[in-house]
């Protein structure tokens, strides 16, 4: 399929993980899209960066850690870009070298001119 | 226009599910087409076929049901409706059940998308 | 875009988020559910709605206002109220994306 | 049933009505616990000052009015009290001729130490 | 001491169900008495009889019938259930359901009630 | 009272609304499920908290930081680590009320 040919859809994560399924549940979808070949994208503002933080570790809550999905999401499920705004992690007191995978790190300004340009927003 | 809705919260319990029934009735009046509804999230309860609320309130699966059988499109999300017990025996029509694939196709097939 | 407002400025961050990513063009903005409670006189966010209102075109809803006890002459000035089919108006002419 | 005999329970209502459904079961357990003769009050604090806003039509919606039975939940219902904070009111640009029903209304201090007599607290 | 829980919020969806288990185990470790758990609002899906989770997560329904089986008292709201449709085909057990009136039972003969 | 709060500070109200009511007498603060990002030190909320604790004992729950992937050493200043024995022990120690 051609550049072109693909539907450009973003998941838009704004939820921190664990207090709600909000995160999870997206994550399992990103998975499944993958495998459609179209332009998947993925966001993560405000609480959402909260989603990427190294480090998780669930066996005291009985919960499932499903963050371990987020690094391999470009390679394994042919995600095409992870966006972290900055701005959201300033305000939260984390920097790159907090977060488990490689993103693109973007302001707000930029972050915006990637949402003008999809189909579909969805937000988690 | 082809309209795609997705449904991410339970009934009763949020708004969305009536925010979005009186957004589709008006989207058909208008002439639109409804391309389809994925139910997501809580939103699987939405199609749950016991639901028996209070008689002088609205039944939600039942105005769903109607919008069925108006033509437009009801998928459940089979792997959020197994984690909360919306399955074969409990879901309204086993025909709805579906995969995640869909909710991308209906944001492929759309010319819009919109969130409840 | 259309940015669709659903939680109450009051409990949420949903409103405050969605500020910072209308931008100066084309954007408009829906308030609907617990949302409109934005667009109230004297409350709270009123100026932070009418500031809004100078470059964006803002809406709320008619049927969420109503169930609410508030009035339409509480609505905070320049903002438009509009029914289920203006708000289907708004996503025929934008793509939406809903903060909640 | 003499007044020391009785629990104190508080309703504790924080939410505005018909966005969630939380007010609207709340007021069906008030209606419910009146009927056991023991000290039920409720409070309204933050967005729940809302639910008691006088005007309210549903018709739109296609939702349930429930706030019909605010009014009467302490003369039918034996509520003891109906408390709405101030602070909140004003915050919201409210006044108490806004308000559908006679309540009392008190600053943050004072429900404060209402709460503060409470067996149990419900919030919603 | 006499500990009253009361459950807001559905599986899966919301922690809360979550803490309060881990909240439950810790008291009955520490020598209290679980004097029911009340569910309410979506707090009734909790014991909706097809819960189906991946094999890889907890099954909260299952956790909860543990709890029972140790001698919890689990209640449903009977009307909260029946808007939801959770009734008698969908729940658990059926001799979980029951009125708003023990909710407060639960907090007149309990010493504290907690909410989730 | 026990003030337990498990909503997070940035898109919840219910923090700032609990403040509100946190006395100065023998009032406590639990922090729970994201009510514990408020805790992390150089996030916004970190004064506000460090603020509280000098009046009032604050509580955060060790199973959510570890879940969240916050580390002990990231809890600001003068807030206690509790695992869910000690929830139980506040719970006995003082009557709870849910912020969420």
């Amino acid at each position: 399929m051609s550049e072109q040919e693909k539907t450009k859809v973003m998941f838009v994560c704004r939820t921190a993980p664990y207090g709600t399924i909000y995160e999870q549940e997206a994550i399992e979808a990103m998975v499944m899209f993958g495998a459609y070949e179209q332009d998947v994208s993925v966001s993560f503002i405000g609480d959402g960066v909260y989603s990427l933080k190294k480090g998780q570790d669930t066996s005291l809550l009985g919960k499932k850690n499903f963050s371990m999905a987020y690094p391999i999401l470009i390679d394994d499920f042919e995600i095409s870009h992870i966006y972290v705004e900055k701005e959201s992690l300033e305000e939260r007191g984390l920097k790159d070298s907090d977060l488990m995978t490689e993103v693109e790190i973007l302001d707000r300004n930029a972050l915006k001119q990637k949402m003008n340009e999809m189909k579909a927003l969805l937000p988690f | 226009m082809k309209l795609g809705v997705l449904i991410k919260e339970g009934p009763y319990m949020h708004q969305a599910i009536d925010t979005a029934y009186n957004f589709i009735i008006a989207a058909m009046e208008e002439g639109h087409e409804i391309n389809g509804i994925f139910f997501y999230n809580d939103g699987v309860y939405n199609r749950c076929a016991t639901l028996e609320p209070p008689r002088d309130e609205r039944n939600i699966m039942k105005l769903l049901t109607e919008l069925e059988l108006k033509g437009v499109r009801l998928i459940v999300c089979v792997a959020a409706g197994k984690r909360r017990g919306i399955v074969n025996q409990t879901v309204c029509k086993v025909e709805e059940i579906s995969g995640l694939g869909q909710l991308l196709e209906l944001c492929i097939t759309s010319d819009r998308t919109v969130t409840f | 875009m259309l940015h669709i407002i659903k939680k109450s400025p009051y409990e949420s961050s949903a409103l405050k988020d969605a500020v910072e990513y209308i931008g100066q063009n084309d954007d408009v903005v829906l308030l609907t559910e617990d949302g409109v409670y934005a667009a109230k006189k004297g409350g709270k966010f009123e100026g932070l709605l009418v500031d809004l209102t100078k470059k964006n075109s803002v809406y709320c809803l008619l049927a969420d206002i109503k169930a609410r006890g508030i009035q339409e002459s509480e609505i905070a000035e320049n903002i438009k109220i509009i029914d289920y089919k203006g708000f289907v108006e708004k996503v025929v002419e934008h793509n939406p994306m809903t903060w909640s």
